[in-house]
């Protein structure tokens, strides 16, 4: 399942979803705004329709190749303070390997393949983060 | 024509209706049309190399041919998750 | 930090410890007793001491090899039931290629290093697992 | 002695002190002379591939030397997770 909107995302709620289809293994993935490193702010764009039609390619992909049990995604948008819950990822399968092949896949895959842009506010300056080249890197190494 | 990220925000709108020349083929070819005819597009589109496309919502390189595509997005590489 | 007992493992706790240390990336893995083959009831033994032990040997290591913010694993013993959490394993760390290497490096390493044993009744019959070949070799490649 | 699993169960109890004689030098020849001196541990260490061992909660292999060991624990391969 995919969800892309501006609402907190609760990861309690998206785990016992996940629980809820007679998994042996459950892997999340949640990628949060750094309390760490400065950033005042974060604001998250996306291109409405295509978002989500590429990440429900990533799920169904991730479905068929680890044949998993569920899989969800779900991606906040719009403004965000240190703490906040960007992302959600998660994926149940009989197994533990395809649960935790499939989270890092499909998490890979979103930074590369899925249109969202990160605007950062610290120190009263806003800007547009620039990708890391690891990411492409990251994302490669699903190829089949 | 449909722009996001500093892209939208260096030519001032997120869409735009445009109705280029039968020479424009390309996603290449359109971005150079654009960048011709306005300042505020040709500043946008400087650096060719930090710019993605996607044609009817679908990532493609800019070397893609337009066809029959509706929607076209310039946009940044992305930068999710 | 690390826990073994017989009380119900609750994941979104679990989680929510993990996410107050600022990382900006939470990997998790969750296993539970499976519902969809036949298990009626899953006993877990342990080893008291060596157990908390050997856990506590891998999340140090873990910690250092991958630079983590967090790492927890807790594990449940006594009689359970399907779709109970049997282990949590959660790590958190700045970015996510070390939280989500560290979570599967845990699992892995916990299914061959700590002394758990699993008793399985289904149709009336009592048996104790007998251990996968392929939990030696998930645990062989994160030798250094 | 320490005994987890079937091992507790085959020989029924989880543990046991015992004391043997100096020959008795490593994991291995404990659990022959145990298996010597009583039909039950040799039932229940009749396939000794299948048993593993800890000497003062550090799993070692079978041939590892008891030395000043005061806790040796045996028992089948692990199955948590």
């Amino acid at each position: 399942m995919i969800v892309v909107g501006p609402a907190r995302i609760n990861a309690a709620e998206q785990f016992a979803a996940l629980s809820a289809g007679g998994a042996g293994g459950i892997a999340t993935f949640v990628g949060l705004v750094r309390a760490d490193d400065g950033v005042a702010t974060l604001e998250l764009e996306h291109y409405p329709g295509a978002t989500e039609a590429a990440l429900q390619r990533l799920v169904d992909e991730a479905r068929e190749r680890w044949g998993l049990i569920d899989a969800r995604i779900t991606h906040r948008v719009g403004a965000m303070a240190p703490g906040d819950v960007v992302v959600f990822v998660g994926t149940a399968a009989a197994h533990r390997a395809p649960a935790l092949e499939a989270c890092a896949f499909l998490i890979d895959r979103l930074k590369t393949d899925a249109p969202f842009w990160k605007k950062e506010t610290r120190g009263g300056e806003t800007r547009w983060v620039e990708p890391r080249g690891s990411d492409d890197a990251a994302a490669a190494r699903w190829s089949v | 024509m449909l722009y996001f990220a500093w892209v939208r925000e260096r030519i001032g709108r997120g869409s735009e209706v445009v109705d280029p020349p039968g020479e424009v083929v390309t996603v290449a070819d359109l971005i150079g049309w654009l960048a011709d005819g306005s300042a505020v597009h040709s500043a946008a589109f400087a650096d060719r190399t930090r710019l993605r496309a996607a044609l009817d919502q679908v990532f493609v390189p800019l070397e893609a041919v337009l066809g029959s595509a509706r929607e076209v997005a310039i946009f940044p590489p992305v930068t999710g998750g």
